[in-house]
Formats: structure tokens, C-alpha cells, sequence
């Protein structure tokens, strides 16, 4: 579990300036010079926050000093390829870079034809087998969900949501709408919710008995808010990034735990705009972004790194922390796949339904 | 009908002391009138006496009830009073019957008796038929009557009335003058009337107040204020006066600054400089060759302009530098005539500066 | 002296104006103001009419046009509930800031209230923040968990009120709102002739009576215009809907648009379209519904004749009541609200599970100025309401002055166009615009698309009413033979406008540019499409800050917005006041 | 100075005719007055002719050149005529010489020489050492004659004006009229001057166009006006007069409805029922004992009420049940009075509607 820790500074990272990993191709110098002469602009279409781009930008422009102007916007998660999409089908488009941790759109994205630069980075030998989520797609980060809870008024510490089914069926009228979930209408939260539910038939079970008593929210930061303020005693799929900081700052108010009966780790992808008016810089930094260095920074702004050569320490947090504390087979990568219309529905409606709306 | 008696009343909007210190008695059926130029304080002594304003200090008092004293105050719903606004202040929102029965309805008169008084009083301001309309489908003169009828409708002690004719045309208030005259008098009601217009003043009054700068100057019959006012201000506000400076030579005896001739006055004049004025239709257009009457003063002017209103010719004369009017029945003077005027139509004032600026530019701009 | 001898030609010949093509100076401003309104009101309504008939998204090529779109709302499950519930809290919200507002405004303008002029100037507070943060504030107190709900449980053992509901999402609206109603009433008690009701005093009526029988009647117009705005801004508004709605499972129009549109797994243009064409149809069928209404009530405006001076009524010991109510109003509404906001910015967390003073901080305030995004966002809004307000003020007093005072032949249009984007909520104007842009000719679309043009663009576009709105009533006092002298001694439309009304109108465009300041600086939701990573503003960021949970710096970036529009408004009205009296 | 003439003016708004083929001419240096009741028309009279009003039909010609015609339309801006407003409208903004400076910079005349203009214009109205004031610092007859030199400083050819008078108060309005028409026989400029107060018409116009409901009903001198109104409804609106309706009973035989008294009468009237009109100066009240003139009509009526209007008794007498007014310097009469009016005075009408719906009501309701 990440509960409790304080937040300490990590040491810093260390960065080789200007300097590519010796593995990496011979010509990387050439890519190099394509960037330097590109004027050091890089436009990136996120759904990630600011503080979480701020050490890979930092380390970045230190690798890379002539990149000068970073920007990335934080837009919804299927808006990140609206915009492209649109952009793209009137002309150009002034993204680079699209990343983004919604799977369905990823995935319809990827397959329109036109859409992405085809690009096979030097570091995919080096990642995890889902460090390519679909071609010339990357994983930037693996970020788990957790069950969060407002320690003072939930009695016992939930690990999983059997456990919390069993906490909650003591009282289920106290209970009542005191329990949050993440709204499946959403991207985010169908992701998450079906690729839980896929991989844990079984666990429809405790759903049944859970989710009677819960609302959906939108965002995990209403969530932790209103648990927090004691509007929900718990909820679950609660993203953990955001969740360390706020963890730390309840004073032992919220904890998060992780789920023992299967944890969802939704990986954010990154990929190469077709049209990117930087293509070079685009490259390296998806280079970057994939790399040790990259890695580091990705866990100092509060993803989760999955690279095994970076370890966790205080306020990094790694995929590997996530595996030491439910298990390898506990967790559950989501895939980026496109589910197909009938599932969405018939899904949906059965998890709205068991919410009573 | 009861007398009304305001007494040492006055009014202070803030620093401003708007009423200073003004009492009068109103007889029983008297026709009141407040004259005086804007701002002088005359609504706010309507106002006063319908308790829509609390003097600063004072009484007033209708028949045997005093309205306000120190440590008394009836608001204006507790005097039963009527009155009339300049802009009417029909309720728009209510057809002309419903005006009317607003406050029977206040009063809890019961339904039937409520219609008879409202035919009534319709019935009296001659508007019997149009009880259904609403007041923005009434003419001026009509909707002003449709106030009157408001006001009168719950038989009132007193009638207040603020410039009602002065939203109405020339023409339409000259016959609503005489309209509402007759109806006063007829109903012997106790009326104050507010009014900046001279004539109005004139033609309606029993007796006339004079307001200036939140005094009263004179109060009179209409005679008194017309032919006897008691300063030249006065002389200058109600009707035209020609007025002509000079200075006191010996008893009985002006010498004009205007021509440097002297005139006889009917009374000796303090010392110094004095202030003659003479109203245009007392300066009579002596015909070539026919002598002025004994006694008279003469003076020579020249014709300016002439102007005919129809039923008499108005010159103005250049006496020395002043300009003067004088009226006759007599049209197309020109050049040089010859003016008498008798010593007792000359009113005698000391030399202030009773002339509103306007006023005095006007009249010695002759070029 | 000048000798006017009739042989001669005049001394002194008027000027001759150039008319190029045969139209003068006028016309070319007049056709220019003609054309650019439409264009700025045009360019969103007509990529969403377009998408609602078009089967696919708009960037995608092949559509084929039809009415599938409206069909497949129509027959989606849960519209119908959608209808209900927007019908319903637009209702009740404008009843409620009707029954809020209508009795304030008569009390304070028409009693002897002490402390009126504090009261009248309290009354408008809440118009100056923006409705997403009186929603934070309001949770922060009075949802499940807020301060005040904690404490009332505590003390009655159950919570009286449910936030998350329709009537609470319609009352804290209606706080919100209520403002309008007020500064309209307000308007037209101070204008109307007092003696109607000095009349009514002589006649016998007591205070309330005169409320009754006099005053109430003959707000009808002002309630009905404000009335309909309200309404139609219900319709549109998304904060309160999207914070206490979404939860529970409420919809309106707005969340309808907001999730289908941008949070939906599989977004559809078409029903997007389509329903977003339903909400434009409704609002202008609102506004076309008020104007009509207007038309009918000019009878009942009774101003005439010399304008009496007001004298207040004495309610007696109903003023008291009323200063509570009023007190009550300001404080639980507005101040507790914000007062709570503005303690959470300098807390870490704010729980009624523990003291707040146990977590004080700075770190809020620190988190905004270390992230230079953040920082950029609080300049960005400046920049995109400081330009905006003089673009959009300067638009509007010549559309004010095209419509009100030309003999122009679209006069009337050019005024239905400034007054257009009343109808057309912020998302609409946003995804509008978006698809303009990007469809725009000679590239100018990538030219503005996602800088801050594009939001000047848009928000500009939503206050335009409000700066035509507030110019137009201030042309209205000025006699037109003020121009027509100009006219008569020879100057032309264009000259009788720069050398005479110019002048004239200088104090109501100072009051239009602060109006429309604080306007463009609390709206958000068109950017929530326009914006782009170098045109955050403090809207849009403070939504992403909330969605991370870092809800002390929404906090602190709503405490900022507050007090930077407070020190405009106070800055501009101490200017303004100190050139009213050198003039 | 140029002649302006107006020939088939015609002005729709909407469906709404306001003015009806209007044709007038006025001649170089002539003070032509526009008179009639509220809403006829005579400002948008003056709008067509000074071109803020863009007429429906007609032409509109001063001197040689043509404003309106088929096809020609002169801007306000290309006219170069004078206009005053009743309000003045005097830009607030600027201060007095700035004002009067304005139509001097447009037309680009040189610094100097504008000084000299200013300065030569307001010494004309007599305002010489308030240049550097700003209107509201003046006061309503100052303003108003600002408003003057601000029209004439250009040297128009034609002088507007527009109700000037009717924003004064009653006693300034009257100095101020006989100014105005010093000044305008003075500068003999060519002026079109619009009023709804007959008073004014008469004392200041060369000739007056009496308008109603868009139509000229009568254009002459005052004189002809006064004496000869061409209809009952020009004798209403020009002066006070008493209508009496009766019926044609032989030559030159009116019998009164009102006492059934045949009276004689000037001509022969048509057939049928006809109305009398009588000014009130024309019924002579015969002192008691003395005989009518030879060949008068005698009235034999009532007093109701009297009115003192400073230089003359009015009194309101019942004649039958008709309100008859009539004037004398006779004060304190009541009871029966004898009068005597020459056939002469009675002016004769076919009987139609005649009067507007108010002053009819007013005048019958005796009661
Ligand atoms: N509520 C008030 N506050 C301050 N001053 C006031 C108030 N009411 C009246 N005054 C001042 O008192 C003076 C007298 O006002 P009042 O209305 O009585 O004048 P008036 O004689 O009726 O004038 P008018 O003929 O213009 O109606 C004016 O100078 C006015 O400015
Ligand atoms: N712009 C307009 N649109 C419609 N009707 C108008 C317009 N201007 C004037 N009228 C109508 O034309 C008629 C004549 O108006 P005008 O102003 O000429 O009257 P007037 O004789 O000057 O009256 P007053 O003495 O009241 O100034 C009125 O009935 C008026 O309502
Ligand atoms: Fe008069
Ligand atoms: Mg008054
Ligand atoms: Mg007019």
C-alpha cells in the first residue's frame, strides 16, 4: 500500500546531457541535429496534469537544452483526439504528440489510417511486453487504481473490494450513498471498470453488494475531496497518482490501499501525431520519455514508472511496488483494445443498474 | 368643511432650509393658492400638509384635528385628504373604476355604495362613461380629470392639488381653468392649490400666497397681489411690469436713469436709489395731437416692435436704454410716441436687484 | 456684425463628404458593424445546425445530411428525462431568484431600509463570481458533508435539505442569478413616478398596501424580461448542474452536452449537434417569447411628467424583517460561502472531521505561482477579459449606436444580432466556434484556433449582449436632438458620432467595459473547447485542478478571481466616481 | 436671403400619414409660423425641411438649390440651415464657445476668424462674457439663447426653430419672445418657427400655417387667422371662443339651440344646422340701464364664476345650458347680465365636430 508516507524530496535524477544511451543507433546524432534545427518547439495534446509533466519537462530540456518551449495542454481524454482528428481533417495540426490514458479512443485513434507517424523507438527492447501498446503506440506510465478511504469513519482498513464488501455489509443502511465509484459513462471509467470486471468474473459478486450503495463521480479528485469531507466513507477506482500527494497531506485522514483481489493498471499511452510540425524533437522525446532517465521523471511528477531499472524510493512510485504488494497475478494490465458497441451498452447498463440509476 | 392653520411650519432637507417659518389660515371653502417660482418650497408645502414630508417644525392643523405638533404625526393614509399630482399618478395598471375604488375599498365601504359614489364622481368630472378604460387610453384633460375624480371620490376634508394643469396644452388648460372653478365652487370644497403660473394663480384664487425662497411674501386676494404687491419681486412674478431705476429727488418725485427726466410717484420715496414699476397696460399710447390727462407723467419712446395676440396690440418701446412694453388696442404705431401713465399706477420700490438675471439681460438688450 | 446679404452665396459652405461607391462614411461603418456581427454570431449557430443534420462528425468526409440525428435523440433513453429535469430547475430556479430578488429590490428602493445603499450594493455581489465557484462554496458548506450541514445534523439529529437535488442545484443558481432580477426591478422602481404611490398614501393605503396594490403590479415588465434571462440562463448554465447534479444522476441539457460531447466513451456528433440546435431553439424561442412580452408591457411603464422626487415608505417593524432577510440572503448565500473558500485556499484539508487550523498553509497559493501554466492561466484571463472587454465594448457602442441611432436600413438586425448570443450557451458558442475555426477560409482558422484569439473570440461573442445591454439605455437619455444640431450644422453621421455622442457616452462605455471585464473574466465554458495548452484560463484551470483533487488551489485560484474582479470593480468605480466630479 | 417652398410634402410612417401634401412657400426674410395642436405634424414639417426626416413624397426647395425631389436627397450635413430645439440641445460636454465653434470647425473656417464669428454672435444674443461656461451652468434662457447663436454663428440661410420658447417658465417666455422677434427683424434672416401656443404665433409670426392632423387648414397673416379663422376648428384653436350651435332659420338668421333665441349673423349661412363662434372679447357685458347699439344681438345670462386675471375681469356665464365666457374691466358682477354682440363678431360654420372631445366636455358641463 502507498498509505501514509511522507512526502520527502527524491534525490535528484541524473541526466546526460545531450548524450543518447549507448544502445541506441548510430545516426541518433543526425536525429539530433534534425531537432536542433526544428527551434527546440514541442506541442503536446495531453489529458495529463501539469504537475506531472514538470520533472519530464525539467529533465528533458536538460538532455536536450536547445528544446526551449514545451507545452502541454490538459484536456478531456477522448478530446485529446477530437482535436486531432479535427485539426488533422482541415489541415494541420499543431500537436506533436497525443498522449493520452483513455483505451477505447486510443484504439479507435490508432486504427484510422493517416492518424500517426510510424516510429519503432530505440528503448522498446529494453520495456516490458506492454511498453508498445499498439504499434508505434508507447506506455509512458502504468498507473494503478486503489480503494481509498476516510480512516475515521470506516471502520477496518479495506484490501481489496471483497474485503471492503465485507466491511460495508455490517451496516449496508449507514453505507447508503457513502460509497464512490468512477462514473462508467465515462472513458476512464468504463476502461477501468470493464477491464476489473473482465478479468474478475467473480467479483460481480461483491460488486452486487457494493455498488447499491454507491455514487459515481467523475474525477478522483472529487472523489478523494468528498471523502476526505466525509460525504463518502470509501470509494474504489480511485486513481492512485493523484492520490499519493492528497494521502500525505490528510494527516492520516485518507488512506488508499491497493486491491488484493485485483488491481487495474491503466497504462497512458504517447504516440507520434501524423503531420507533427517537430518531428525530431517529437522522437526523442518519446525516446526520452521510455528511457531510465525518462522513467525517473515520469515517478518524481507521480505516474507510476514500470521500467525495472528504476527503483522506487520516496515519493517515486513503480509498477514493481504495485507488484510486491498484491502479487504479479493480481494485476490487471487494461489492454487497448476497442470494445465493441453491444458490450458497451450492455455493460454500462448493468453497472448503472446495480447503482440504482 | 373645516379651516386648515399651518403654523410657524418649516422644512430642512438637510443643511437646505427649504420652508422657513411660514404660518396661514385657510377658510373653510376658501380656494388656497401656493404661487411662486420653481423650487421655491411650494410642493413641499403641499407635501407637508399631506404628510408625505414630516416638517422640522411647525403645526398643522384641519378643523379640530391637528395633524402635526411637537410629538404629533399622522401619516398621510390617517388625514383623509385628497389630492392631485401634476403627472396625475393614475394607477396604470387599473382601469379608471378601479382607481376610483381603490380607496372606497381602503375604507371598506361595501360594494354597492362603492359604485353609486364612483358614478358620481365620474359624474361630476363628466367622464360617466368611461369607467371601463384604462388610464393610458385617456387623453390628458381626461385622465386629469379622472385624478380629480380619485381625489374627490371619498368625500375628503381638504383638496390638495399640485400643478394639475400644467401636463395639459394651452389651450386644453385655459378651459380646464374655468372647468375647475366652477366645480370648487360649486362643491364649496376647502382647496390648496400649488401653481408657478401667474394667471392659473390669478383667475382661480380666493386668496393668493406668494412663495419665494421658502418664505411667504405676500398673501392676498388677487387684487391685493396684482395691483398692491408688496415688493418689486412680486410685481415682477405676477403678470408684466416694466421697471425703470432712478432716484429720489424730492417728495413725491423720481428722476428716471433711463432719460434723466422726473416723475411723479404717489408716494414720497426713501432716500436713494429707488426702483419704479409700471404695468404695460397702465401705460396708455396717447394718439398724435391729444393731450395727456392732468397730472399724468409723459414719456417719449420709440416703437421697436409690435405684436398682435388678437385682442390687443403689444409694443415695445426704447425709453432712453431700457426697453418697455405697453398695451393698446391701437396696431400699427411706428416711430416716436408719446406715453402717460398716472402717478398712482407708479409702484415704488427700493433698489434691490429684484430681476432675475434672464430677465434683466432681455430687457436692456436694445441695441 | 457679420451682414447676411441675400445675393451672396453662403459665407460659410457646409463641408463636402467623399462617398466612395456612392456610399458615405455611414454607410461603410454601418455595413461594416452589419457584417461583422453576423459573422461573429453566425460562425458557431451554423456548424451546429449543420452537424445536427449530418450523420457523422464534421471532420469526417462522406456525411450525408438528414434528420437522423433528432431522431435518435429523440429515442434515446433518458432524453426525456433530460427535458424534464432542465425544465424543471430552470423553472424553479427562476422562481426562486424571483422570490428572492423581486422583494429585496422593492425594499431597498422603495423603504426607509437603514443601511440601504450597503444592501443595494450587496445585492449585486454575487453577479461578479462566476456560479462554479459559488458551486465550490456552496458544497463546501451545505453538501452532505459541508460545514454547515455537519452542524445542523449535529444539533437536529437529521440534515433538513439535500443539495444534490433539483431544488438545491435551483437555489444556489438562483443566488447566482438573482442579481439580474435585481438590478432590473431595482432599475425600474428607481425610474417609475413616485407619486403613484404618494397618491395611493393620500387615498388611505398603509405600506404594504401600497406594495400590493401599486408597486408589485407594475413590476410585471421587469420581472418578465428578467425572468426569461434567467430562465434561459438555467438552460445553459453548466458548473451548478455539472457538481451537484452529476452524482446523484441528475441531467440537464448542459451535463447532457458536457458528457456526450467531451466525456463520452464513443462522443456522437450528430446527437451532440442536434441537441445542442434543441437548446438554441429553446433559448431563442425564450428570448423571441420575452421581446414579445416587453412589447405588450409598454403600457404599463408609466413614466411621465416631471419626475417627482422618491419618498421612501416606512415599513415600520417589516423592516426589520426585511434587513434580516437581506442580511440573511448576503451572508448565507454569498459571504459564508466564499468566506469558506477563500479558509480552504489556506488549508491543506477542509473536513468537519477536523479543525482546519490544524492544517493551515500556504502550499495552495505556492502550487499556482511554481507551475508557470498556472501562473500563465491567471495572465491569460486578464489578457483574454481585458482585450475582450474593450473589443466587445467597442463593438457594442457601435452596434448601440448603428441601431439605436442611424437611419440604417438593417438597423433592427444589427440589433438582434448583438443581442443573439444571449440565446446561445457558452458549450454551443464553444464547439461552434471550434468547428468555424477550423472550417474558416484562407487558413485563418489555424491562425486563431487555440490561441487566445480564439476565447477573446468566443467570450467576446457571449458578452456582447451585456455590453449592448448596458450602452443601450444610456443612448436612450440622450435627446437625439443632440445629434440632430450636430446633424443641422453640418456634421455628418460619422462626425455627429466621434465629436458629440463619443463624449457623451464616455461614462456608459467606462460602465460597459467593467461589465464585460468581470464577465470575460468569469466565464469559462466555451474554453473548455476553444482553449488550448498556451491558452488555459483560470476556468479551465481550475476545473483540471479540481478533477486532480487539488482542491485547496481551486480554492485559492477562485480566491484570486475574487479578489482580482473586486479590485477592478472598486478601482473603476473610485476612477469613475472621481471624474464625475471634475466634470 | 432665399425663398423656401414646399410643394406636395408628403410624410408616411408606416401606415401612419402624418403630414398630407403639404404646399407652402415663404418668402426671403419672412417669419413664417407652423401653429396647430400637439401631433399634427409641424415638427416633422421642420424635420423634412432641415433633412432629418427623409419625406415620403414632395420637394423642398430654399432658393436655387433643391433638397428633396424624386431622386435628390440632401443630407442634414448639406443644407446648411440653422436649428434650434425646445430643449437647446446644447452639447453638454463643451463649453459655450466650443459650442458655437463646432459648425465653424467642420466648415473649416481659419481660427481667427472663428474667434471673431463667436465672439460677433454672442454679443448678438447678448451673452458676450459667458464663453467659457458650460450649459448647465447656465441658466434656461441663457441656454436658449446659446442655442440661437449656435445656429446663426454659420450665417444659415434659413433659421429652424423648433418650439424654442416652450421649455421657459411663463414670465421669462414673454421677455423672451419680444426679444426674439427684435433679433429675427433685426438680422431679417428667412425663419420657420413651430409652436403649439397661439399667443406666440400671433405676436411674433409674418404669417402662420394653422396645421391639423397633417393638413394645412389655414395659411395667413394674424390678422386673418384671428379675425377670419377659416374654420370652427382655427377659431377654437387661435384665441378663446365661445361656439354656440344652432340652425339657419331665414337670411342672415341663426336661432341658438341653447336659448332658442334667433340672433342675426354677418352672412347668409347654409341650410341646416351651423355653429356661431363668438371670442369672448366681442360679447360686450352692457352695464345695467344701458341699451344695446343699434342693430347688436342681445344675450340675456347668467354669472356662474369670475376670474381677476390682473388686467381684465373674465367671467363664466350660463347661457341657456351653454358655459359662455366673456371679458371685462368690470369687476364683482353677479346674477343676470344683458350682452351685446355685433353680427359682426359672429363668425359662422357649418356644424360639424368641431371641438375636440375635452374642451367640448368642458364647455357643457353646466349643471
Ligand atoms: N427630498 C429632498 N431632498 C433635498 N432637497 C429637496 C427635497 N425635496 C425638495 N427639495 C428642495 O427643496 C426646494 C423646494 O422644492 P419644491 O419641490 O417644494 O419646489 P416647488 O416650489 O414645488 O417647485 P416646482 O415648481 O419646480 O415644483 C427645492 O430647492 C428642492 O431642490
Ligand atoms: N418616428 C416616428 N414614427 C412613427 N410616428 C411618428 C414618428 N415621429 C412622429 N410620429 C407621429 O407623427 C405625428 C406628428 O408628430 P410631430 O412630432 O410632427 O408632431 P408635432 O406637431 O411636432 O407635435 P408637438 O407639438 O407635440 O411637438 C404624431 O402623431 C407622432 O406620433
Ligand atoms: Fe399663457
Ligand atoms: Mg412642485
Ligand atoms: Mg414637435
Amino acid at each position: 500500500g502507498g498509505g501514509g508516507e511522507a512526502a520527502k524530496a527524491p534525490p535528484p535524477n541524473r541526466i546526460a546531457t545531450g548524450q543518447a544511451p549507448s544502445y541506441y543507433p548510430a545516426d541518433y546524432a543526425r536525429l539530433m541535429e534534425a531537432s536542433r534545427k526544428e527551434g527546440g518547439t514541442l506541442t503536446i495534446y495531453s489529458n495529463t496534469d501539469q504537475e506531472n509533466w514538470a520533472p519530464i519537462f525539467r529533465d528533458f530540456q536538460k538532455k536536450y537544452p536547445w528544446v526551449t518551449k514545451l507545452a502541454a495542454n490538459n484536456l478531456d481524454s477522448d478530446e485529446v483526439f477530437q482535436r486531432v482528428l479535427s485539426e488533422q481533417a482541415t489541415g494541420s495540426s499543431p500537436a506533436d504528440l497525443v498522449v493520452s490514458n483513455a483505451a477505447q479512443a486510443w484504439a479507435d485513434f490508432a486504427a484510422r489510417p493517416g492518424t500517426l507517424t510510424e516510429y519503432a523507438s530505440p528503448e522498446k527492447d529494453k520495456l516490458p511486453d506492454f511498453g508498445e501498446l499498439l504499434p508505434h503506440v508507447y506506455a509512458m506510465s502504468i498507473d494503478p487504481l486503489s480503494i481509498a478511504y476516510n480512516t475515521s469513519l470506516l471502520p477496518g482498513k479495506p484490501t481489496g473490494l471483497k474485503s471492503l464488501a465485507a466491511i460495508l455489509a455490517k451496516d449496508p443502511a449507514q453505507y447508503k450513498s457513502k460509497i464512490t465509484t468512477r462514473d462508467v459513462s465515462g472513458a476512464f471509467g468504463f476502461t477501468v471498470s470493464h477491464a476489473f470486471a473482465e478479468a474478475r468474473p467473480e467479483s460481480w459478486a461483491s460488486l452486487q453488494s457494493v455498488l447499491p450503495l454507491a455514487r459515481p463521480e467523475t474525477s478522483s479528485g472529487t472523489q478523494m475531496e468528498k471523502i476526505i469531507s466525509g460525504e463518502y466513507v470509501a470509494g474504489f477506482f480511485v486513481s492512485a497518482a493523484p492520490a499519493y500527494p492528497v494521502v500525505a497531506k490528510s494527516g492520516g485522514l485518507l488512506a488508499i490501499s491497493f486491491l488484493d483481489d485485483g488491481t487495474v493498471a491503466l497504462p497512458r499511452g504517447i504516440g507520434i501525431a501524423a503531420g507533427a510540425p517537430h518531428p525530431a524533437t517529437s522522437k526523442l522525446f518519446v525516446d526520452f520519455v521510455l528511457s531510465q532517465e525518462g522513467q525517473r521523471a515520469v515517478a518524481e511528477g507521480g505516474l507510476t514508472s514500470y521500467r525495472d531499472d528504476v527503483p522506487a524510493a520516496d515519493g517515486l512510485h513503480t509498477y514493481q511496488e504495485l507488484v510486491k504488494a498484491v502479487g504479479e497475478a493480481n494485476v490487471i494490465v487494461a489492454r487497448y483494445t476497442k470494445v465493441p458497441d453491444a458490450e458497451v451498452e450492455s455493460f454500462t447498463d448493468k453497472w448503472n443498474g446495480l447503482l440504482g440509476r | 368643511m373645516p379651516e386648515v392653520k399651518v403654523t410657524h411650519l418649516s422644512k430642512q432637507f438637510g443643511d437646505n432650509a427649504v420652508l422657513r417659518d411660514i404660518s396661514f389660515t385657510i377658510a373653510d371653502g376658501e380656494f388656497f393658492t401656493l404661487l411662486g417660482p420653481s423650487g421655491c418650497g411650494k410642493s413641499t408645502t403641499l407635501a407637508c400638509i399631506a404628510g408625505l414630508e414630516r416638517p422640522t417644525r411647525g403645526s398643522i392643523a384641519v378643523g379640530s384635528s391637528t395633524f402635526v405638533d411637537t410629538g404629533t404625526f399622522v401619516p398621510p393614509e390617517g388625514r383623509n385628504l385628497g389630492m392631485v399630482f401634476q403627472s396625475y399618478a393614475l394607477w396604470p395598471h387599473m382601469t379608471v373604476a378601479r382607481n376610483l375604488a381603490m380607496p372606497l375599498k381602503i375604507r371598506k365601504v361595501d360594494r354597492r355604495e362603492q359604485d353609486r359614489l364612483i358614478a358620481d364622481a365620474l359624474d361630476k368630472v363628466g367622464l360617466a362613461g368611461l369607467s371601463d378604460r384604462f388610464p393610458h387610453q385617456l387623453s390628458g384633460g381626461q385622465q386629469q380629470r379622472v385624478a380629480l375624480a380619485r381625489a374627490l371620490v371619498y368625500s375628503p376634508s381638504v383638496l390638495l392639488l399640485d400643478e394639475p394643469l400644467s401636463n395639459l396644452d394651452a389651450k386644453l388648460r385655459d378651459q380646464a381653468r374655468a372647468w375647475l372653478k366652477r366645480l370648487q365652487t360649486e362643491l364649496g370644497i376647502t382647496t390648496v392649490y400649488v401653481t408657478h403660473d401667474q394667471e392659473e394663480a390669478l383667475a382661480l384664487s380666493d386668496r393668493i400666497a406668494v412663495m419665494s425662497r421658502g418664505d411667504m411674501v405676500q398673501i392676498g386676494t388677487p387684487q391685493d397681489i396684482y395691483e398692491r404687491p408688496a415688493t418689486a419681486e412680486v410685481a415682477a412674478f405676477v403678470g408684466r411690469c416694466n421697471f425703470l431705476t432712478g432716484a429720489t429727488t424730492g417728495p413725491r418725485e423720481v428722476r428716471l436713469d433711463c432719460t434723466g427726466q422726473t416723475i411723479t410717484v404717489p408716494d414720497t420715496a426713501p432716500g436713494g436709489p429707488v426702483t419704479v414699476a409700471i404695468r404695460p397696460e397702465r401705460l396708455e399710447i396717447l394718439p398724435p395731437g391729444r393731450a395727456a390727462p392732468a397730472g399724468a407723467n409723459v414719456l417719449t419712446a420709440e416703437v421697436l416692435t409690435s405684436s398682435y395676440v388678437g385682442s390687443r396690440h403689444e409694443y415695445d418701446l426704447r425709453l432712453g436704454d431700457h426697453v418697455i412694453q405697453a398695451e393698446t388696442s391701437r396696431p400699427g404705431l411706428t416711430g416716436e410716441v408719446v406715453l402717460a401713465v398716472e402717478p398712482a399706477a407708479c409702484l415704488l420700490y427700493p433698489a434691490t436687484g429684484a430681476l432675475p438675471e434672464d430677465a434683466a439681460a432681455l430687457v436692456t438688450t436694445a441695441q | 456684425m457679420t451682414t447676411l446679404s441675400p445675393t451672396r452665396p453662403p459665407a460659410h459652405p457646409p463641408p463636402r463628404y467623399r462617398r466612395p461607391l456612392g456610399l458615405g462614411r455611414e454607410g461603410w461603418l454601418q455595413y461594416g458593424v452589419l457584417l461583422l456581427l453576423a459573422v461573429l454570431v453566425l460562425a458557431p449557430v451554423v456548424p451546429t445546425l449543420y452537424q445536427s443534420f449530418l450523420d457523422r462528425p464534421l471532420y469526417e468526409a462522406g456525411g450525408v445530411l438528414g434528420a437522423g440525428n433528432y431522431v435518435r435523440l429523440f429515442t434515446e433513453a433518458g432524453f426525456g428525462r433530460v427535458v424534464l429535469d432542465t425544465a424543471l430547475f430552470a423553472g424553479l430556479t427562476t422562481v426562486l431568484s424571483l422570490l428572492i430578488a423581486v422583494p429585496m429590490a422593492v425594499v431597498v428602493v422603495r423603504t426607509k431600509l437603514p443601511g440601504g445603499r450597503v444592501f443595494a450594493a450587496a445585492m449585486q455581489w454575487p453577479f461578479f463570481i462566476s456560479s462554479l465557484i459559488l458551486g465550490f462554496g456552496w458544497i463546501t458548506m451545505y453538501g452532505p458533508a459541508g460545514f454547515v450541514s455537519v452542524e445542523v445534523r449535529r444539533i437536529l439529529g437529521f440534515l433538513p435539505w439535500n443539495l444534490y437535488s433539483i431544488p438545491g442545484m435551483a437555489l444556489t443558481e438562483a443566488v447566482a442569478l438573482a442579481p439580474i432580477v435585481y438590478t432590473f426591478c431595482a432599475g425600474a422602481l428607481r425610474q417609475s413616478d413616485a407619486s403613484l404611490e404618494a397618491a395611493a398614501q393620500v387615498c388611505g393605503a398603509g405600506p404594504l398596501r401600497i406594495l400590493r396594490s401599486v408597486i408589485l403590479p407594475l413590476l410585471r415588465p421587469p420581472v418578465v424580461y428578467s425572468s426569461i434571462l434567467v430562465a434561459s440562463m438555467s438552460v445553459e448554465t453548466l458548473s451548478v448542474p455539472l457538481l451537484f447534479g452529476q452524482p446523484v444522476g441528475i441531467d440537464v441539457f448542459s451535463t447532457f452536452l458536457y458528457r456526450n460531447g467531451l466525456q463520452s466513451i464513443n462522443p456522437d456528433y450528430g446527437v451532440l449537434g442536434a441537441a445542442s440546435a434543441i437548446i438554441l431553439l429553446v433559448t431563442v424561442s425564450l428570448v423571441a417569447l420575452q421581446a414579445k412580452l416587453l412589447k405588450d408591457a409598454q403600457r404599463f411603464v408609466s413614466v411621465r411628467g416631471k419626475a417627482t422626487r422618491p419618498r421612501p415608505l416606512d415599513l415600520g417593524w417589516l423592516k426589520w424583517i426585511s434587513v434580516a432577510a437581506i442580511a440573511f440572503y448576503v451572508v448565507m448565500g454569498a459571504l459564508i460561502p466564499i468566506g469558506g473558500l477563500v479558509f480552504r485556499s489556506f488549508t491543506q484539508v477542509f473536513t468537519p472531521l477536523q479543525s482546519p487550523f490544524k492544517t493551515l498553509t500556504g502550499d495552495n497559493y505556492e502550487r499556482i505561482f511554481t507551475y508557470p501554466v498556472y501562473v500563465q492561466s491567471i495572465v491569460n484571463s486578464l489578457i483574454v477579459a481585458a482585450v475582450g472587454a474593450v473589443l466587445v465594448s467597442v463593438l457594442s457602442l457601435l452596434a448601440v449606436m448603428v441601431a439605436r441611432r442611424s437611419t440604417f436600413r438593417f438597423a433592427r438586425a444589427v440589433e438582434n444580432l448583438a443581442l443573439a448570443p444571449q440565446a446561445m450557451p457558452g458549450i454551443i458558442v464553444g464547439i461552434g466556434l471550434f468547428w468555424a475555426l477550423a472550417f474558416a477560409p484562407f487558413g485563418l482558422g489555424s491562425l486563431v484556433q487555440g490561441t487566445l484569439w480564439a476565447l477573446i473570440i468566443g467570450f467576446g461573442l457571449r458578452a456582447l449582449p451585456s455590453g449592448f445591454g448596458s450602452i443601450s439605455p444610456s443612448i436612450m437619455q440622450i435627446g437625439r436632438e443632440l445629434d440632430n444640431a450636430a446633424r443641422v450644422s453640418g456634421a455628418d453621421w460619422v462626425r455627429t458620432f466621434s465629436r458629440i455622442l463619443a463624449s457623451l457616452l464616455r461614462p456608459a462605455f467606462a460602465g460597459a467595459l467593467i461589465l464585460t471585464f468581470v464577465t470575460l473574466l468569469k466565464e469559462y465554458s466555451p474554453a473548455v473547447f476553444l482553449g488550448s495548452a498556451d491558452s488555459n484560463i483560470i476556468g479551465t484551470t481550475m476545473l483540471e485542478l479540481w478533477v486532480q483533487g487539488n482542491t485547496g488551489s481551486v480554492a485559492a485560484l477562485a480566491s484570486l478571481q475574487i479578489a482580482i474582479t473586486a479590485t477592478f470593480v472598486g478601482l473603476a468605480g473610485l476612477l469613475l466616481k472621481g471624474r464625475d466630479k471634475n466634470a
